[in-house]
């Protein structure tokens, strides 16, 4: 089964780059769009209405006003019913992996299910590419597909009175990009995974299955559906899914704590996208993006009613988002994420999940536009966006460069990646943000699943520190090749697939006429040096030098992250300690080389990443991107000025001058990995040494390594008082409330009672006397009564 | 008719024939029992014709027992009704199967009890007149407090006792709005009096709002108690923690509904100018209630406590979103009762099943038994999932319907149902997604994940000893032999609530389409005021949106074109 | 001879006839007391099988003689109330009787039996016992008959004067002598205070006759005012039934006497003088407004000292019975209490109050007697039980008067669908249609405060297990005590099911026909 | 046969009030006010008992005085009945004195103080 899904995978690859060219000369008004693209005025101009008013409010406040909307009415065609065996595919492998972990089955099977249907899931995905591809790019409607009902409701006639939300497809560009890459990076990675995880055979085998499989279930939910709330169905069904396999190792504390992180900080963002979606549904009466998009098209920027409440939405949008894709406030849960074992952190938090929110944002692109939310907010909602994102990827390279852990590196690469794609929805390149998410896809896994592979053969140690030549090792050449070459990819070594991806961004931005934009494009080229730093540091510490095993922990992969505090000691001790005793630890060891599965994913994995940059390549000749015109058949193109009209850097020619500057940072961030972690490493470590020694440096080094403290900064602020303040509730509720103050009413008769008690003595005498008083007490009212006149 | 006769009098026949048969056969007898009142249900929910319709059936003419009371024997109920009689039926048999290991004392008065309850609650949710309803809702009582007070654990008698007296008390002040009401009418008409609800729920809605104010505060303050509402909800964790695990179940799952059920069956019909005057303040108390219990279950080490809790909360989002008094939330809040009384008694049915294998609640004490009962983690792992409101699963469905109604409830908006709620309560509320998650999370690190920590040899033989519920202790002490995984017949009592929760999740069409009905109606009085109050706008805005309604679609539809 | 007494004297009649049920039990009374003297053991045992045949005769013969027609031929203020009293009295009374068999005499007849004493009718109290119980249920019964105040003082202490006597026989004990000596002084001292009332009353109106009582008030309302001594009569009336219902400031003795009583006894004492209090205090009241249209025209003063004695009286036995051990001095509290909600049905006035509370007194009487009946069923080491601790377990020890002491309690409680529900329903309804909204929900908040005190009669004997304190209770050798609080129990259960009838008799009971007879009053005169 | 309400309203409304009248209400008042204290001071259980015969007797007083004011005779028709009632309790309560002396041999009712709360 899983050679279909192999064969299925390899035919995409070795026909995509053949089979567009026949499409596009197939479709004359292609060429449109990419004109428009393009920046091209004249045929843009040609195109819409309003040319003129677009512009006149495009000098004045900025790029967030790109002119009219490009709204194409989806189709519906009910020939694509077949769809749905895309999700039931990957669903029929959670329901049998499921019971085969309750029946506690120990054997691959699951492995076997999973791989298979994902291949099914795959060849349907490119079965979809070649059926409709062609369709969409030629009419650029997007297909919509209903599945069945789910959440609908009527209680009027009116456009307001109904509330439907049932399980549909949508079928435009980004979604099938994402279903593509999506189906066959999880199959790929479930392959690899099938070996990496035989160590569980006996234990979570089944259970990881489930939990990939309902993964994938719900990602196709996220990027196929057609509205709103089933991508949120799909967004916190992937979000289950990484809380299950970010604790897949339960025995472990951190890892539990992990996952419950990861989990609690997606909430936030699903808050964010729940009220979003009250707030679009409010503000249009439906959430199908269809007659969304229509709306928003429909309106224009004069007629933008609605205050706050459709202001809200790009940022409630933007909240999830950095939830989602570890964004902004919200990235810390990535890093611990890495608990989960290798392949999740490969496909799930490098690759796949995390990208959801690159693919929100360019699903909701039109609600960043002026038509939407008005020029100002427009305007103030793009640039929260590309700043989120900036900020993001600087922070979370700067991170990087100070982690010992190699996955952890690779964590926060990923979220410095994720930055640079938020900022390239941000700065306005929708084209370049999907692009980098489809090439980062490629590499990051690739690079997760060679330090998985690492890891899988050096017993989960994860310090690079304590390992070093394994190049030199027989067995992990491969590994370490395929690494390097994710490395270069990681630093946009040039000419590289993510390079190309990357300029684009970076090159909108610098070439923008909003002075904040550029800056975004300034810091993201400074980001790009550092990422080039780090990427190395880890490459050259694991793959030269001499040769330096020292085992991890566990037996068996990934159980093996020291908590903090140990490895705080470690970095505090300095490299030198390491030095003498890596030598003895690696004697009695012997590394697990990679099976064939697992190298023939990374081999994959890496032909993968080198044609990622295929498109743009081919761009030159082909006169089109094949990534470009996905996006371009999307929701997220109709901010048609999505144009790459890439004026002047500094004065000069936009793409020499960028490609120039890019080199060299990226080059100087290598050089100086190169002496640091490669031709020096004392010197690196001296450098480290004294930086810690120097009081008014020590905090980069520490900072850096402790992820600047933003976690500890959190639980400051905000956990603790909040569990302080619960005690304090549930004290309050279990012994004020119910101890004093319900326990008084409770009491309050009894106690009035006893006030009453000492008249009841016994006596006869006196008795008679509290009768005759209370008679007496009677007769004095009445007399009272009659006195004040009251009685008639 | 006679099939809802038979759902009272069968679990009653049942009870009596528990307490005639022996100790040793009585678990069987109850179980039978309980299985032909869900046949019974079924049947009736075959023979149901109005679930779309939103009217109640049978309706006729009941039998003239109480007549010179004003009270009519005459039963029928709608949609909703049926939906938690079915729940109930399903929910007895399955708390009942989940005790047959737990309880070894008294065996014939426990299931006997549960069937005198399911007897009550039958009634609570067939009656058509509000004191047969009454009658039933306090009867309930009786047999809960018996199986609390005698089957429960430690603490048990001061919670049985403070769970009997709040109860009664809520109640009691639920009857004199009743009774205000039907006296109210007697008089104005001179009409001997009524209780038919039909009636009084005519009569209320012509009451001067002032008086309606009054009403619906005795009514919605009685069933408050029940639901519970904040300030008067500390019987509730007391009441669960020590409970039997069927008692909790119960609790939870239906005895708790009917405070509910009759806030949508009778407070809000009867005085809903009251209830639109007191909403703001049973929404500040429900969202009080979301926010502060959700805080409180972050903190508990008493996981029976924690989901007690989390039960406020939960029913306090409920009523919140029944506050909204739009078509969406109503939905929501009835749906949420059926979801809530399916994934909380799922949780405690779990918790029960660890605590008959562990004689502990404490998460500190008892941890990581995903290692120890994998198959019993699944199913905690997906009931907490379902409470905690994961698309998908049930809860979803109904928390959001819940939150939309809730936040669309604001007359200024464009939506279908303006109520009077609106953005503000519905960012509070859904705060409580996040807290949610972090207590349910908390606990399932704590409980399920992590470290398999068992309690240790002195401690088991400490908690066994330290109480002496003759319901809690009938195996010896655990450490003795290896702890089991769930059993065949633990997984039978939950399988139904589990399915239940995902096909309401995946497939919530026809369970909505039976409450929209029924909620539209619910709604409708509410419909009318609200649109009174904007064409007399008390608010500058209201003549605004209202033109805003109307005209901004079309304006859309204009330009698009 | 005024002509008053002359009508009097000339309605004899018709009266005769209804006094008929009276005769029979008056003659039953006369039979216990002589059969009680035989030196046939046979002939002393049955002494109650004679009280209960003589109460059943007594029903039918009620039946038979009080029809509406003879009832209105009487000239009776409210013809058909003697028909419930006398049915409930009757009713009740078997279990009462069948409650305390066994309870009188059993050491002297024990002794006779084994041979180790020889009879001697000193010693001997059991005829005594079951005359004085008819005696004062007869006079109860009469207490329906009354048309005038003679009569309502004569009957009314019949109704008394035997329960005294049997609060000291009862047990033969030192407690049952302190409750007897409590209960009689203060008895007589409140017997002053309402004879000090009708003497006012009397002084106010010129007249005994009720009817003529009545003509002579509503003069007086429509000119100017009912006069102050006739309030104060009224009052001092009021205050003197107080006693017998045990109401505030008069309900001081009740917890004592209780106590101290047999437990019989005490359910006897519960219930028949709240019956003679409520049937005196309508009849009276009856005289100073009270229309058959419903409006409820007592004096706002006697109505505001009402309505605080309500309020008081039920939550001042509420609260008390908060704080007891011991089980009939807790009920004796909730006799209090209950005398306060049906105070509430004596405000609300007729048509929606009387029959409520007479419907009341049918329930309490019911659930009383299944409670207080279930204390007498049971013994420890052969004394009474009394404390609350020794009803631990019960369910062990006794099962059957352990469900009815539940049973009853909870009826008590007014747990719905039993009897006792039904009442305070009624009363709530009374309160609400009469617009006393205070006074329901002071009532509600009540009876909340009374779930907690009778929660421990439930849980007692069926949550707590038994404990050593425990181990000699056992059920009482006789049967019929056991017999009698499971029928009342069962009574509390299936009696709902024919709360219709039972509901039209409490309203027929209701009706009064004093206005009726001065509008024939007033037609003569036009 | 005559009763008031068929005779229509033939009993006088304005009484007749001789000052003997008042005097005669004074003294009964005085005398029940004697009869109470007497009762609230006494301990001795006879002297108790002749206190409520003097209340009883005050009330039957006061009945003959409102005949008298009436010039009705059932007034004095009641007194009869009253002495009878009182003669009954006499009855009953010197049974019970003797009764509780014989157990205590004391008169004094502050011996039977046992029952209270």
């Amino acid at each position: 089964m899983s050679t279909v899904a192999i064969i299925a995978l390899a035919s995409a690859f070795v026909t995509h780059a053949t089979a567009h060219t026949p499409t596009a000369s197939m479709e004359p008004a292609l060429l449109t769009t990419l004109a428009l693209a393009l920046g091209d005025g004249a045929i843009a101009a040609a195109d819409g209405h309003a040319v003129d008013a677009a512009h006149a409010v495009h000098s004045t406040s900025g790029y967030a006003d790109v002119g009219p909307l490009h709204f194409v009415k989806a189709v519906a065609n009910t020939d694509f019913a077949w769809l749905k065996w895309m999700l039931l595919a990957p669903l029929v492998s959670v329901i049998l992996c499921g019971a085969m972990a309750m029946f506690k089955v120990k054997g691959r099977l699951p492995a076997l299910f999973t791989v298979a249907t994902f291949g099914l899931s795959t060849a349907m995905a490119i079965a979809l590419y070649f059926q409709f591809g062609p369709t969409l790019f030629a009419t650029h409607a997007p297909l919509t597909v209903p599945f069945m009902d789910w959440l609908s409701l009527t209680w009027g006639p009116g456009p307001f009175q109904s509330f439907t939300a049932n399980l549909g497809f949508y079928i435009d560009g980004i979604s099938m990009l994402w279903m593509l890459f999506v189906t066959v990076l999880a199959t790929l990675i479930a392959l690899y995974a099938s070996e990496y995880m035989e160590s569980d055979l006996k234990a979570g085998y089944a259970r990881f299955f489930f939990a990939v499989s309902l993964f994938v279930t719900s990602m196709l939910i996220l990027v196929m559906s057609d509205n709103l709330v089933g991508l949120y169905l799909g967004w916190e069904g992937v979000g289950l899914c990484s809380y299950m396999l970010i604790g897949y190792y339960a025995t472990q504390p951190g890892a539990t704590a992990a996952a419950k992180k990861a989990f609690i900080m997606n909430r936030i963002g699903d808050l964010g996208l729940a009220l979003a979606i009250f707030l679009i549904w409010t503000n249009y009466g439906t959430v199908q993006y269809d007659s969304l998009f229509q709306a928003i098209a429909g309106s224009t920027s004069e007629a933008v009613q609605g205050g706050w409440s459709k202001a809200a939405i790009p940022f409630l949008l933007l909240l999830a988002v950095c939830g989602k894709s570890a964004q902004g406030p919200l990235f810390t849960w990535l890093p611990d994420a890495m608990w989960g074992p290798t392949p999740v952190s490969a496909l799930i938090h490098a690759a796949t999940m995390v990208t959801a929110g690159i693919y929100l944002l360019a699903r909701m692109a039109p609600f960043y536009t002026v038509q939407a939310i008005g020029p100002e907010w427009a305007e103030t909602a793009l640039l929260t966006v590309g700043w989120i994102g900036c900020f993001t990827a600087f922070i979370g390279a700067t991170i990087a460069c100070g982690q010992f852990d190699y996955k952890r590196v690779f964590a926060y690469s990923t979220i410095s990646s994720l930055g640079y794609m938020v900022m390239g929805l941000g700065v306005g390149t929708a084209f370049g943000g999907v692009y980098y998410v489809f090439t980062h896809a490629w590499f990051k896994a690739l690079l997760f699943l060679t330090a998985g592979a690492v890891m899988h053969g050096m017993a989960g140690q994860v310090d690079f520190r304590k390992l070093g030549g394994l190049l030199r090792v027989p067995g992990f050449r491969l590994t370490m090749i395929c690494m390097l070459l994710g490395c270069l990819w990681l630093a946009t070594a040039p000419f590289s697939a993510a390079a190309e991806s990357k300029d684009i961004i970076l090159l909108t931005a610098l070439t923008s006429h909003v002075q904040q934009v550029q800056w975004m494009g300034w810091i993201g080229v400074l980001t790009a040096g550092i990422t080039a730093y780090y990427a190395f540091r880890v490459w050259f510490r694991l793959a030269l030098g001499p040769v330096k095993i020292e085992p991890g922990a566990d037996q068996h992969a990934d159980h093996g992250h020291d908590d903090h505090a140990g490895h705080a000691d470690h970095a505090h001790g300095g490299a030198d300690a390491h030095a003498g005793h890596g030598a003895a630890h690696s004697g009695g060891f012997h590394p697990h080389a990679p099976g064939f599965r697992i190298s023939l994913v990374l081999t994959l994995l890496a032909i993968g990443s080198v044609l990622a940059g295929l498109p743009s390549y081919l761009a030159h000749s082909q006169g089109f991107n094949w990534i470009q015109r996905f996006v371009q058949n999307s929701s997220a193109w109709m901010r048609a000025g999505n144009s790459e009209e890439h004026g002047q850097i500094l004065g000069r020619d936009a793409h020499s001058t960028l490609f120039i500057i890019a080199t060299t940072v990226v080059v100087a961030g290598f050089l100086l990995a190169w002496i640091l972690h490669a031709k020096n490493r004392a010197l690196g470590d001296r450098l480290r040494a004294s930086m810690l020694n120097t009081t008014g440096l020590k905090w980069i080094p520490l900072g850096s390594e402790h992820g600047w403290y933003v976690d500890q900064f959190y639980n400051a602020i905000i956990g603790v008082p909040a569990w302080l303040g619960a005690q304090l509730l549930a004290f309050t509720d279990r012994f004020v409330i119910d101890g004093v103050i319900v326990a008084a009413i409770g009491r309050f008769p009894g106690f009035v009672a006893r006030v009453f008690q000492p008249l009841y003595t016994g006596t006869v005498q006196s008795y008679a006397l509290t009768m005759a008083g209370g008679i007496g007490l009677i007769v004095a009212w009445v007399v009272w009564v009659w006195l004040s006149g009251g009685a008639s | 008719m006679t099939l809802a006769v038979l759902l009272i009098v069968l679990p009653l026949i049942g009870a009596v024939l528990c307490l005639g048969v022996s100790e040793r056969a009585a678990k069987t007898v109850g179980l039978i029992a309980s299985l032909v009142v869900l046949a019974a249900a079924t049947l009736l929910a075959f023979e149901f014709p109005a679930w779309t319709t939103g009217t109640f059936w049978p309706n006729e003419e009941g039998w003239k027992l109480f007549t010179a009371f004003g009270v009519e024997f005459r039963l029928g109920t709608d949609a909703v009704g049926m939906l938690l009689i079915i729940l109930t039926a399903v929910l007895i048999p399955c708390s009942m199967l989940v005790s047959f290991s737990a309880i070894t004392q008294r065996q014939r008065g426990f299931y006997a009890q549960f069937l005198f309850m399911e007897s009550a609650v039958m009634l609570a949710f067939l009656a058509r007149d509000v004191i047969l309803f009454y009658i039933g809702y306090e009867f309930t009582l009786v047999p809960l407090f018996l199986i609390v007070a005698i089957w429960g654990g430690q603490d048990r008698r001061p919670a049985a006792i403070k769970l009997w007296v709040y109860s009664f008390v809520g109640s009691v002040i639920s009857l004199v709005g009743f009774i205000y009401l039907a006296a109210g009418h007697a008089t104005d008409t001179g009409t001997p009096i009524n209780f038919s609800v039909q009636t009084l729920v005519e009569y209320g809605q012509t009451l001067p709002a002032s008086t309606q104010w009054w009403v619906f505060l005795a009514i919605m303050g009685g069933f408050a108690v029940k639901v519970p509402f904040v300030p008067v909800h500390s019987w509730l964790p007391l009441a669960h923690g020590e409970a039997p695990t069927a008692g909790s179940v119960v609790l939870a799952g239906v005895v708790i509904k009917i405070g509910q059920y009759g806030a949508l069956r009778f407070a809000f019909p009867m005085a809903p100018e009251g209830a639109l005057a007191l909403a703001p303040f049973f929404a500040a108390l429900a969202l009080i209630g979301i926010l502060g219990m959700s805080l409180v279950c972050w903190v508990q080490n008493d996981v029976k406590r924690l989901v007690a809790y989390s039960s406020i909360a939960h029913m306090g989002l409920a009523l919140l979103a029944m506050f909204a008094f739009n078509v969406v939330g109503m939905e929501g809040g009835i749906l949420y009762m059926v979801n809530h009384g399916l994934s909380t008694a799922g949780m405690f049915m779990c918790i029960g099943i660890m605590y008959e294998r562990y004689h502990t609640k404490d998460m500190e004490v008892v941890g990581g038994l995903m290692q120890r009962m994998p198959v019993w983690s699944v199913f905690m792992v997906f009931f907490a999932m379902a409470s905690l409101a994961l698309p998908g699963l049930n809860g979803f469905v109904s928390e959001f319907l819940c939150l939309m109604g809730i936040y669309t409830a604001d007359a200024g908006m464009k939506t279908g149902f303006p109520g009077i709620l609106g953005p503000t309560y519905a960012f509070l509320a859904a705060l409580a997604l996040i807290l949610g998650a972090l207590y349910v999370l908390r606990m399932l690190q704590k409980f399920v994940f992590g470290p398999l920590r068992e309690p240790s040899h002195g401690h088991g033989g400490h908690a066994h000893g330290g109480h002496d519920s003759p319901g809690a202790h009938g195996h010896g002490n655990h450490a003795a032999h290896a702890i089991q995984d769930v059993n065949f017949r633990e997984i039978l009592a939950m399988a139904p609530l589990a399915i239940a929760c995902i096909v309401i999740g995946v497939w919530p069409k026809p369970i909505l389409n039976v409450i929209e009905p029924c909620a539209a109606n619910a709604v409708a009085p509410y419909v009318k005021l609200i649109e009174r109050d904007l064409a007399n706008p008390p608010r500058a805005t209201a003549d605004e949106s209202a033109t805003k309604t109307t005209a901004a679609p079309a304006a859309d539809k204009g330009a698009i074109q | 001879m005024t002509p008053a007494i002359l009508a009097a004297s000339t309605n004899l009649g018709p009266k005769f006839m209804l006094i008929a049920p009276e005769a029979v039990l008056f003659a039953g009374a006369v039979l216990c007391a002589v059969m009680g003297l035989s030196h046939a053991r046979a002939f002393r045992a049955m002494v109650p099988w004679i009280a209960v045949v003589a109460l059943i005769a007594t029903f039918v013969t009620m039946l038979k003689v009080w029809t509406p027609e003879a009832a209105t031929a009487a000239q009776l203020p409210m013809p058909m109330l003697g028909k419930y009293i006398i049915a409930l009295l009757c009713v009740v009374g078997v279990g009462h009787v069948l409650a305390s068999i066994g309870s009188v005499d059993r050491a002297v007849e024990r002794q006779v039996a084994s041979g180790t004493g020889a009879f001697d009718p000193v010693r001997v109290i059991q005829g005594e016992f079951y005359a004085f119980i008819l005696l004062s249920l007869c006079g109860g019964m009469l207490l329906c008959h009354a048309t005038d105040l003679v009569w309502l003082f004569l009957a009314f202490e019949l109704c008394s004067l035997p329960t005294y006597v049997l609060v000291a026989i009862g047990r033969g004990a030192d407690r049952s002598m302190e409750a007897a000596i409590k209960y009689f002084f203060l008895g007589a001292m409140s017997t002053a205070t309402l004879l000090l009332g009708f003497a006012f009353l009397y002084g106010a109106t010129g007249t005994l006759e009720l009817s003529a009582m009545r003509e002579s008030f509503q003069m007086q309302a429509q000119t100017g005012g009912i006069g102050s001594v006739a309030i104060v009569g009224m009052l001092l009336a009021v205050i003197g039934i107080c006693f017998k219902l045990a109401a505030v400031p008069m309900h001081f003795y009740a917890p004592d006497v209780y106590e101290g009583a047999s437990s019989p006894v005490a359910a006897f004492i519960s219930f028949v003088p709240k019956v003679q209090g409520f049937v005196t205090l309508i009849v009276l009241l009856g005289t100073v407004g009270w229309s058959a249209n419903g409006d409820s025209s007592i004096p706002p003063v006697i109505a505001a000292v009402l309505w605080m004695i309500a309020v008081l009286t039920m939550t001042l036995g509420n609260i008390g019975a908060l704080l007891q051990r011991s089980a009939k001095r807790m009920l004796a509290y909730s006799s209090i209490a209950n005398s306060g909600y049906m105070l509430v049905g004596i405000l609300a006035g007729p048509t929606v109050g009387i029959d409520a509370t007479l419907l009341y007194l049918l329930t309490y009487g019911v659930a009383n007697l299944a409670t207080f009946g279930s204390l007498a069923a049971i013994e420890r080491n052969g004394h009474e039980v009394d404390s609350i601790d020794d009803l631990a377990g019960l369910r062990v020890r006794a099962p059957m008067v352990a469900a009815a002491l539940a049973i009853g309690a909870l009826s008590l409680t007014g747990i719905p669908p039993l009897l006792g529900f039904w009442g305070k329903l009624d009363l709530f309804v009374a309160s609400a249609e009469s617009h006393q909204r205070t006074l329901l929900v002071i009532m509600a908040l009540n009876s909340g405060v009374a779930a907690f005190y009778y929660l421990r009669l439930v849980a007692m004997p069926f949550v707590q297990e038994p404990t050593p304190r425990t181990q000699g209770v056992s059920p009482v050798p006789s049967v019929w005590p056991r017999l009698s609080a499971l029928i009342f129990a069962a009574g509390c259960i299936a009696l709902p099911f024919f709360a219709n009838q039972l509901k039209g008799e409490a309203a027929a009971a209701a009706r009064t026909d004093l206005d009726k007879q001065a509008t024939v009053a007033q037609s003569v005169e036009k | 046969m005559i009763t008031l309400a068929s005779m229509g309203s033939v009993a006088p409304m304005t009484p007749a009030m001789p000052a003997n009248i008042q005097v005669t209400l004074a003294l009964a008042i005085i005398l029940f006010a004697i009869g109470l204290v007497g009762f609230l001071t006494r301990r001795n259980m006879i002297l108790m008992f002749l206190s409520t015969e003097l209340m009883f007797q005050a009330a039957a007083l006061a009945f003959v005085a409102f005949g008298r004011m009436w010039m009705d005779l059932s007034g004095q028709l009641m007194v009869i009945f009253i002495l009878t009632v009182a003669a009954a309790e006499a009855a009953l309560a010197l049974g019970l004195v003797v009764l509780l002396y014989r157990r205590k041999e004391t008169l004094s009712s502050e011996a039977w103080a046992e029952l209270k709360e």
